[in-house]
């Protein structure tokens, strides 16, 4: 699998995550392409942290659009029945529980769930935006990435870069396979059938535990 | 009672040296005209309290977007704000050392200029707990146990002056955002000495519906009419 | 997903000694048709946390108006409330002994509410310190000293049940307050486990402009047609 | 005078207190007639706790007037420009400094400044309220109150029933004088030229500092 060929394998699967009626919200990156993946009897409500609820893509050119953005500055609207408000009530929404998915990218994972996505020290400082809100308020947290950065792991026994948040992890998807963050470790529960066990334990820094209910990743 | 001042005039009450809260999500929100102006102004050494740095290139060909100006103009000194991903600049002046940028969850940064705005003396937030932000003594008074879960005492924000757009203002000064514009400016107006208004459009009295006010005008000093 | 429910309905979701959120001041913004139908439910033994006893006499001529319903048929064991001077009922069951009631100061009492709906730790105020809400250990976490000033921190407050009043309820759950009525309903609609909202009127999908919306209908479970 | 009067009094000389363009959130009682006795030009913006700004009598009998009443539970309407908001708005409103005058009645007051209005132990228990928030957050806080209950004083050397707030109030305002709570002490600064300065003192637990500036109150 090429790059791009990597992506949307890992957002296809996703996608799958996803139920009808939850209200997600996506990271920059991979998650913004989850609804292209949804199959049609899955509608999901799209929070973005900027203060929308029920975003959708804008194709207006006009200068209407300098007025309504996503979380990664993007034009966008909001559908029928969406609606608008403030920083305050949207950081409330997600750190009072009311977000039943966030999906975001990451540096590093580690076997406690724990999470860096937002600082290389020295090197690049985004900044956390909301992410580190998002990662401790969301019912259920999903990270997407590579399994590898240039071929070195980036799912450790711990986190070596500067944490976004602990214990918050509770899924995540490569390319290779599906790993839940249980009580006892991280538990490899889909495998992606172009890989071995050994090969997927062998990119991975962490002991996996592999379910014994392991089934391929499609 | 709120004041309509010209775009300069708006200007010529902000002092070298001030610390000022800035509206707006990645330059959506930001009150253009006025930023233009005080870009134009020869100011600088300004404290910038805004979500972020904005980002050079604007949606309608802007060259630098928003904050960014001032950014690029080199009159931030120091840029409180939670990302700043999209505006390079911002990385090569924290190299350079001459821009001081300090990063701050964007849910409590939003709580933490409720709180100035509110009377209230911190906020308490999991978030960030087990992180290096516990380290940031300029912002967090302390980390507090509660009914055994973690919490951040993050201390309360408030600036010499909130810049802020609103798409339809009253000629009394109570303001409706368009869009996701209300962002960080309904808590700014809130939480600073003077609250400077750009209007997109300024409206009669009344045309706002009571329960549709979102910025009460009390909160509102100057208007300056940016429409047209 | 938030449904539609008859007020029978709605009420038979209510067990015997539930917590539940009222909206409302005085009566103004409560849920009059939900309270109708669980003054005569015979339900009893509720937690109510709502502003006040609300009054015997309603505008319209009502022999108790709102909540006052309740309190009159003994269906309440505990108030949580900021103010019951308008309700004599009130008075006269606590002396009974018979009903049990707490008051919190108005303004600890809202953010308290939405400090439970936002995750956040408690709320931070000045408000209380000195006097006897000091030492309400049912509602107040500790007495902090920050930067030479002193604070109650108040704890979080959440419900079993919300019950709010909207004028307008549009079919996904959006909610539109008339009036002086959204007072506690807005930060109630975030603190409870279930949270169902009489609609004044139910509007088309779209009837509420966007950024009009005050309670987005993700908040909403449940949705009681009051209107007709 | 006879109650009526005193209260005409008292209400006719707060209402000078307050300037053109002040934001001004009025108690029960008393304070609430005091637009009816301001001059022509001084506006002032009602606020009422509950969530309204521009408070105006309402003349409405109509099902409307149910949708909005004043924190006496009286329908009212609030002037055009004038807005509602909900309880959290509005309290961050007060407790934030952003409301000019607070003007409410008393049980007793004493010579710090400390307030008790909202509980007789044993006898009435109406609840605070707004009360404890508006006395701290109002830039100005002051009482109007007969000046005695039945004859005796309810401006203390410290206040005896529970407080409502610590060292908050600026001025009092009675049918015999105008007290302004000072670093020192209780300053009386205007009489009621029906009384002498013994006569206000008497009726006066708290040891008056008289004003080198005294003036009659008028």
């Amino acid at each position: 699998m090429d790059r791009e060929q990597i992506k949307s394998f890992i957002i296809a699967r996703a996608a799958g995550e996803l139920k009808d009626g939850d209200i997600v919200n996506l990271g920059i990156g991979m998650p913004t392409m989850i609804p292209n993946f949804l199959p049609e009897d899955v509608r999901v409500t799209i929070q973005a942290e900027n203060g929308l609820l029920g975003v959708i893509p804008c194709n207006d050119e006009t200068r209407d659009a300098v007025y309504k953005v996503d979380a990664g500055a993007t034009p966008v609207t909001v559908s029928t029945g969406g609606c608008y408000f403030d920083s305050c009530t949207s950081f409330g929404m997600i750190r009072g529980g009311h977000i039943d998915v966030t999906m975001l990218g990451a540096l590093e994972v580690d076997e406690q769930g724990n999470i860096s996505n937002w600082i290389i020290p020295g090197k690049r400082l985004p900044g956390m935006g909301g992410a580190m809100d998002l990662v401790i308020g969301a019912k259920r947290v999903i990270v997407t990435m590579e399994h590898t950065q240039k071929g070195a792991p980036k799912i450790l026994k711990k986190c070596r870069l500067p944490l976004t948040a602990l214990k918050c992890v509770d899924l995540i998807i490569t390319e290779m396979g599906v790993i839940e963050v249980t009580e006892n470790g991280l538990m490899l529960v889909e495998i992606n059938p172009e890989f071995t066990v050994e090969q997927v334990q062998e990119a991975t820094e962490a002991v996996l535990i592999i379910s014994p209910d392991l089934k391929p990743m499609a | 009672m709120t004041k309509f001042v010209s775009v300069k005039e708006a200007v010529a009450m902000i002092p070298d040296g001030a610390t000022i809260m800035v509206g707006g999500f990645m330059g959506c929100g930001n009150p253009h005209k006025i930023i233009d102006e005080l870009a134009k102004s020869g100011k600088g050494n300004f404290k910038i309290i805004c979500n972020d740095g904005a980002q050079p290139g604007g949606p309608m060909g802007e060259e630098n977007y928003g904050v960014a100006k001032l950014i690029h103009n080199h009159q931030v000194k120091h840029l409180v704000a939670t990302h700043v991903g999209l505006n390079p600049e911002v990385g090569r002046q924290m190299n350079d050392g001459t821009l001081k940028v300090d990063l701050i969850p964007q849910g409590s940064f939003a709580e933490m200029i409720r709180a100035g705005g509110a009377g209230l003396g911190g906020v308490l937030t999991p978030t960030g707990v087990g992180t290096i932000i516990e380290d940031y003594e300029d912002y967090v008074h302390s980390v507090q146990e509660i009914d055994g879960k973690k919490y951040l005492l993050m201390k309360p924000i408030r600036a010499d002056f909130a810049l802020i757009s609103g798409y339809k203002v009253d000629k009394l000064g109570n303001v409706w955002y368009k869009g996701s514009t209300s962002n960080f400016g309904l808590v700014m107006a809130t939480a600073a000495d003077k609250v400077i208004v750009e209007a997109d459009n300024v409206v009669e009295v009344g045309e706002i519906e009571p329960e549709n006010v979102r910025t009460p005008c009390i909160f509102v000093d100057y208007i300056v009419n940016g429409g047209g």
